[in-house]
């Protein structure tokens, strides 16, 4: 079964290699990448009752030069895959009408998602770091072809910086418990030390945009092709924390934390990095004035919380992450489709240029509108339901730093998901000569909108999909019925707030039938009694600088953020390499003093 | 069972919101009084939407300027839904103080939903502005919020109201420092005069509504007259204890508690009202500044406490 | 689908609800042209108070129903006054203080004042006086709350029906053309 | 007066130093004066001498040191009169003449805003002309806009 998935992947993307029109190669992509949704759909019902095991039938090996690589699938990489494949579909569905010609985008991207699904099954870490690099180096690809230096340089330096990160930390795995399968490392973990397992975590880090290690998100979000980038913030970040649950709590990880620090302060530590890079996200969030960068650095904010929920490590806190980080998939994708649709259209990118693109383009709007509810958490989405569950987490440990910080930012939220809407799609009406969005655009993205309205009836499925997850990575599960989730502390029940809402939708209903309307164009607003015409133009779009008091408040604490620090970085490495070329005279003496000096070195080291 | 139940919270709601418009006409008149002026009927908040609901040419801007409409009066309505009214939990115990949290930024999002849409620039710089008063007043807010949480063990208000029947919350030397800050907090919930800045009449012409007329000004204003219930039965609900009274199920007990309760949020307001009358309003960057350096602070200190109370 | 323009509540009564409501409720918006503008802040203060008839200033001409033009009106501000009064919503009204509207008052003479307003906007109540007092002021508050009381204050369906006439006096203001040689 | 001593010409009129000159030479006595203590431009003024049919453009400066008020005046035939701008000098200036332009018809070379200032279409000719006769222009702008005719029946 899974070498057919992966034959159809491989003739798919060599196929595409060679297509020259864009139309053809989405058609096959779309083919190629629907087929591991229905495998991975049809393995659902193994998972209700089977245990944590790594031998399950429907397994694989092959080997290349003499090396076997064991694949395998288990129950926590089954919901990353149905969350990480379910995205592909309605991408390429999307990319139908974005690409006219082929760029290279469709065969590099089903080489992504061959290496995504080789990561998700691999159940030793040769395989594991096999497919990484491979993930690697396609999403790197795809990231040339944007040919913007800064964004090539950023990605290719932080992707080889957490390659090597989780190559170290296998290594170290290797040496202390002599085997690399899954299983078997589980089975003996006391060996394992502590210094493996934050490298590793580090190495997944990278990948999920966590705050230290984020410098090379706005720059490639805001560079790469609008699919890929819905597919990098929406999946791949995704794979990352699917390797930071694998090293902390599938194979006990956080335990053996706990028990070398004799306390939770390194997962509480995982938290407050999660709380900070939510934090200063939002911050950054709402000053940027590009709208790709501005979703990027939403991204990071919204990451930071699944971070949070990973660092907790409760039963509640693990629902809440997983659910945030299912949620986050589907409404960033929708709004990176949603820019993509809108600069399709206008060929902008720059808030303050775009303005009443929704009077034109509705049904992107109505997407756009609903991911941005589910964004910000509003409870009418299936947002809420799992930021609820982080902060229930949160409170019930009595964690007083985090939750503050982790409240207001998801109130940030409402500054920067306003600045979207009103920036890009309401306000003046600049853009009068647009279309909507081709139909296959509106189709994926209302393909993804979907499962954030089934989720929010009913949080209930979701957390039964997590069950079996939970349950067999040790964390144990939360009471819930299909519309009631219940915790220690309180409890969330999304039928009373639906039903609520339409019971008392009536009378604003009423009061909205009670008179007829007249529709009054934009033009005939209130401007102190001038007419829009009279002096030619009068700009009515108050969407530039828009949150400027904030700003001259914040952005002097912020000056010296987390890029500024890597640009201070690249120079120090730049001056390192400059006097190390200096070394290298041409003069043959100086070489053989070298080997002197260093002969002495190692001479002086073995006797000490 | 069920009917009498969905029967007691539709008629709490309804009263909340007569309540709640009764408040606007009565807010004017305190206000005219301190002006030394005769100042309104009681009954002006009535009229006023009576006024404007009867309006005979009504204007929109398209589909989304009317969503405001719907999202304002259900927002505020839910909210009100799942606060504990004079001891009466009308849903509160399905949702918790993370629940309201959120049901109030429905109608704020609406609203500013409908405003952009409106086209007009003075109405996009007001909702930034009551944008950035929301997320300065929230910081402080949701602090002494996570400290009541942390000492009474639970999220959810319905049952920190039922843990404050031996002693009010402000009675606990912490929760004074608290309750100081949530009512700053509530000034700024409350766009009271010195916060008054999303809807400065002089100089962004009334911010937001600037283009609201007719039925849609209408729904704002019991909008308004919502949010001055939710508000002050939110501040009424943490720290005075819900206003319960006596707690035996009688008819009688129901009569006593709504009478506390409306009195103490009459307190609420009137203390709200006071500060309105002796302020002039602040600019943007010195609430924000105001809010988020010594508000913050303060709760910070009076969380701190609380925690170490917890611990020992 | 009007739920109450007549069809499930009968046209008449429904109308004497809203009139009682709009009397007692007038919102206003004061277009400060002339140098009648000062004479309101007198008219809102404690000595006189129109609040507790319910009349309050409002910031936008869509709020508000009671149009104050206080004083003189030139030419380039009667383009500014049409483009409010068209942005109000009916049932509105239109007060006009001083003697300048009425006919020009000490500005009868010049080349740029509008000499009679009410061939231009429907007006409903004139206040006499350059610039009236306090008193005069409030004594048209009450007089146009009468009239609404007894449904004569129709300014606003006079603009509707007769709306063309009004534009083509407007028109004939805004871009008045003389032959060259009756000129200098 | 310290503005006499200075330009050695014109008398001591009302308390103030009055300079006749003429169109060349305004400028350069200007600049003079600017430079020796009078640098506040009070105002520029234009006097309609219908009888000796002529326009006189005044000058105003003050200076705060000397504690002066001098006025430099320039005769100007009134059909077709036109004068070099002197916005270099102050730039306020040229809003007194956009005004002096569109209210005498005085025409400023090197000032390019001459456009319509405070008149919004006006196609008659300028209104501040002795020769203009408001009365009769208001008569026949407003007194020909008819009365607006209402039908008699009552029933609206």
């Amino acid at each position: 079964m899974l070498e057919l998935i992966f034959a159809v992947l491989l003739i798919a993307a060599f196929a595409t290699l060679f297509i020259k029109s864009g139309r053809i190669a989405a058609i096959i992509s779309l083919i190629a990448s629907a087929m591991p949704l229905i495998a991975v759909m049809d393995w659902a019902n193994d998972f209700g009752i089977k245990a944590f095991s790594f031998g399950v039938e429907n397994s694989m090996d092959f080997s290349i030069a003499g090396i076997t690589m064991h694949l395998s699938i288990t129950s926590f990489a089954w919901f990353f895959a149905v969350m990480v494949f379910s995205l592909l579909p309605p991408i390429f569905l999307f990319s139908y009408s974005f690409f006219e010609k082929n760029n290279g985008f469709f065969p590099f991207m089903l080489f992504l998602i061959t290496a995504v699904f080789g990561i998700l099954l691999a159940s030793d870490f040769l395989t594991l770091f096999f497919f990484w690099e491979l993930m690697a180096a396609s999403s790197f690809i795809l990231v040339y072809i944007s040919r913007d230096k800064k964004a090539i340089m950023s990605y290719l330096a932080f992707s080889v910086l957490s390659a090597v990160l989780i190559l170290v930390g296998i290594a170290l795995l290797y040496s202390q418990s002599g085997t690399l399968i899954f299983s078997d490392i589980v089975l003996n973990a006391d060996k394992v030390t502590v210094s493996a397992i934050i490298l590793m975590v580090a190495g997944f880090a990278v990948k999920s945009a966590l705050m230290p290690l984020h410098a090379w998100a706005p720059f490639v979000y805001s560079k790469a092709d609008e699919p890929f980038v819905a597919f990098l913030s929406g999946g791949l970040s995704k794979v990352g924390y699917y390797g930071m649950f694998f090293m902390l709590f599938a194979l006990p990880g956080a335990k053996i934390l706990h028990q070398y620090f004799n306390s939770g302060v390194a997962t509480y530590l995982l938290a407050v990095i999660g709380a900070i890079s939510a934090f200063i996200g939002t911050l950054l969030a709402f000053m940027e004035d590009d709208l790709r960068k501005l979703l990027a650095y939403s991204s990071i904010a919204q990451l930071g919380y699944i971070a949070v929920g990973f660092g907790i490590g409760s039963s509640l806190a693990m629902a809440g992450a997983l659910f945030q980080a299912f949620n986050h998939a589907f409404f960033k994708s929708v709004l990176f489709l949603a820019a993509g649709a809108v600069a399709y259209r206008t060929g902008k990118w720059k808030i303050s240029e775009l303005g009443g693109v929704g009077y034109k383009m509705p049904f992107t709007f109505m997407a756009a509108l609903f991911a941005i509810f589910a964004l910000a958490a509003i409870p009418i989405t299936s947002g809420f339901a799992a930021k609820w569950l982080l902060y229930e987490a949160a409170v019930s440990n009595k964690y007083i730093f985090i939750t503050p910080i982790m409240l207001i930012a998801g109130v940030g939220a409402f500054l920067y998901s306003f600045r979207i809407l009103y920036g890009v799609f309401l306000g003046e009406n600049r853009h009068d000569d647009i279309k909507e969005a081709p139909l296959p655009m509106i189709a994926g993205m209302f393909l993804l909108v979907l499962p954030l309205i089934i989720f929010l009836i009913f949080p209930g499925y979701m957390l039964d999909m997590m069950h079996s997850a939970l349950v067999d990575a040790g964390i144990g599960t939360i009471s819930h019925t299909n519309y009631v989730i219940r915790t220690g502390t309180a409890s969330y029940n999304t039928l009373a707030v639906v039903i609520g809402m339409m019971v008392v939708m009536i009378p604003a209903f009423l009061i909205y039938v009670l008179r007829k309307q007249k529709k009054v164009d934009f033009k005939d607003n209130f401007l102190a009694g001038e007419p829009y015409e009279f002096y030619g133009y009068i700009s009515m779009h108050a969407a530039n600088n828009f949150y400027k008091p904030i700003e001259d408040v914040i952005m002097p604490y912020l000056r010296k953020g987390a890029i500024s620090f890597y640009t201070a970085l690249y120079n120090a490495m730049g001056r390192v390499s400059d006097a190390s070329r200096k070394i290298y005279t041409g003069l043959s003496q100086d070489y053989t003093i070298y080997i002197i000096i260093f002969f002495f070195i190692i001479v002086g080291w073995l006797i000490w | 069972m069920v009917v009498e139940k969905i029967a007691v919270i539709a008629l709490y709601t309804t009263i909340a919101m007569f309540v709640g418009i009764l408040f606007m006409g009565v807010g004017r008149k305190i206000v005219a009084r301190v002006h030394n002026r005769v100042g309104p009927p009681v009954y002006q908040g009535f009229i006023d939407i009576a006024k404007l609901l009867t309006k005979k040419t009504n204007i929109s801007h398209g589909w989304i300027y009317d969503l405001a409409l719907l999202f304002s009066m259900t927002g505020i309505m839910l909210t009100i839904l799942f606060l504990p009214i004079g001891g009466v939990k009308l849903l509160s115990m399905e949702g918790d103080a993370f629940l309201v949290l959120y049901l109030l930024a429905i109608p704020a999002l609406g609203f500013a939903l409908g405003a952009g849409a409106s086209g007009n620039p003075n109405a996009a710089i007001g909702v930034m502005r009551a944008l950035v008063m929301m997320l300065s007043y929230e910081l402080p807010f949701v602090i002494t919020l996570i400290a009541l949480m942390i000492y009474y063990d639970t999220s959810s208000i319905a049952q920190i109201v039922e843990m404050q029947h031996a002693k009010w919350a402000i009675m606990i030397p912490p929760f004074v420092l608290a309750a100081a800050v949530a009512d700053m907090a509530l000034q700024g919930m409350l766009m009271e005069a010195p916060f008054d800045i999303p809807t400065a009449p002089h100089e962004i012409a009334s911010g937001p509504m600037a283009e609201f007329g007719g039925k849609h000004l209408g729904a704002l204003m019991i909008y308004k007259a919502g949010t001055i219930v939710a508000y002050t039965t939110l501040f009424v609900d943490l720290f005075l204890g819900g206003g319960v009274v006596m707690h035996d199920g009688s008819v009688l007990a129901y009569l006593a508690n709504f009478a506390v309760w409306f009195i103490l949020i009459f307190l609420v307001f009137t203390l709200s009202l006071l500060i309105n009358t002796s302020f002039p309003r602040f600019r943007i960057e010195q609430a924000f500044k105001f809010y988020w350096k010594y508000e913050a602070l303060l709760a910070f200190i009076s969380l701190i406490w609380v925690y170490l109370m917890v611990i020992s | 689908m009007g739920l109450f323009d007549g069809d499930i509540m009968k046209y008449e009564d429904w109308n004497k609800i809203s009139r009682i409501a709009s009397r007692k409720s007038l919102w206003m918006v004061h277009f400060c042209t002339g140098c009648g503008a000062i004479e309101l802040p007198p008219v809102m203060t404690s000595r006189y108070d129109m609040e507790r008839f319910g009349m309050g200033p409002m910031a936008t001409p869509r709020q508000a129903d009671v149009l104050l033009i206080t004083g003189y009106l030139t030419v380039k501000t009667l383009k500014r006054v049409v483009n409010v009064y068209e942005q109000m919503q009916s049932p509105k009204y239109v007060i006009s203080f001083g003697s300048c509207p009425i006919n020009g008052g000490m500005y009868w003479d010049s080349y740029n004042t509008v000499k009679r307003l009410d061939r231009y906007l429907p007006v409903d109540v004139y206040v006499g006086g350059c610039m009236p007092r306090p008193e005069g002021v409030m004594n048209a508050f009450l007089e146009l709350m009468k009239l609404i009381d007894e449904g004569k204050a129709r300014g606003w369906e006079k603009y509707q029906k007769y709306y063309e006439q009004y534009k083509r006096n407007q028109k004939m203001a805004f871009n008045f053309e003389r032959e060259k040689d009756e000129g200098a | 007066m310290k503005a006499l001593e200075l330009i050695g010409k014109g008398e001591e009129m009302h308390g103030r130093a009055y300079i006749k000159s003429d169109k060349e030479e305004a400028s350069s006595i200007i600049k003079k004066l600017k430079e020796n203590g009078f640098d506040h431009f009070v105002m520029l003024s234009c006097v309609d001498w219908i009888d000796n049919n002529e326009f006189e453009l005044v000058y105003h400066l003050w200076s705060y040191e000397h504690k002066e008020h001098v006025m430099v005046s320039i005769i100007l035939p009134r059909d077709n009169p036109s004068m070099s701008s002197m916005h270099e000098l102050f730039p306020q200036i040229e809003t007194y003449e956009r005004e002096i332009h569109e209210m005498y018809g005085v025409d400023f070379e090197g000032n390019n805003r001459l456009t319509p200032f405070m008149l919004e279409g006006w196609h008659d000719m300028p209104p501040m002309r002795k020769d203009f006769d408001s009365k009769k222009f208001a008569e026949d702008v407003f007194d020909s806009i008819p009365e607006i005719k209402e039908e008699e029946d009552e029933g609206i």
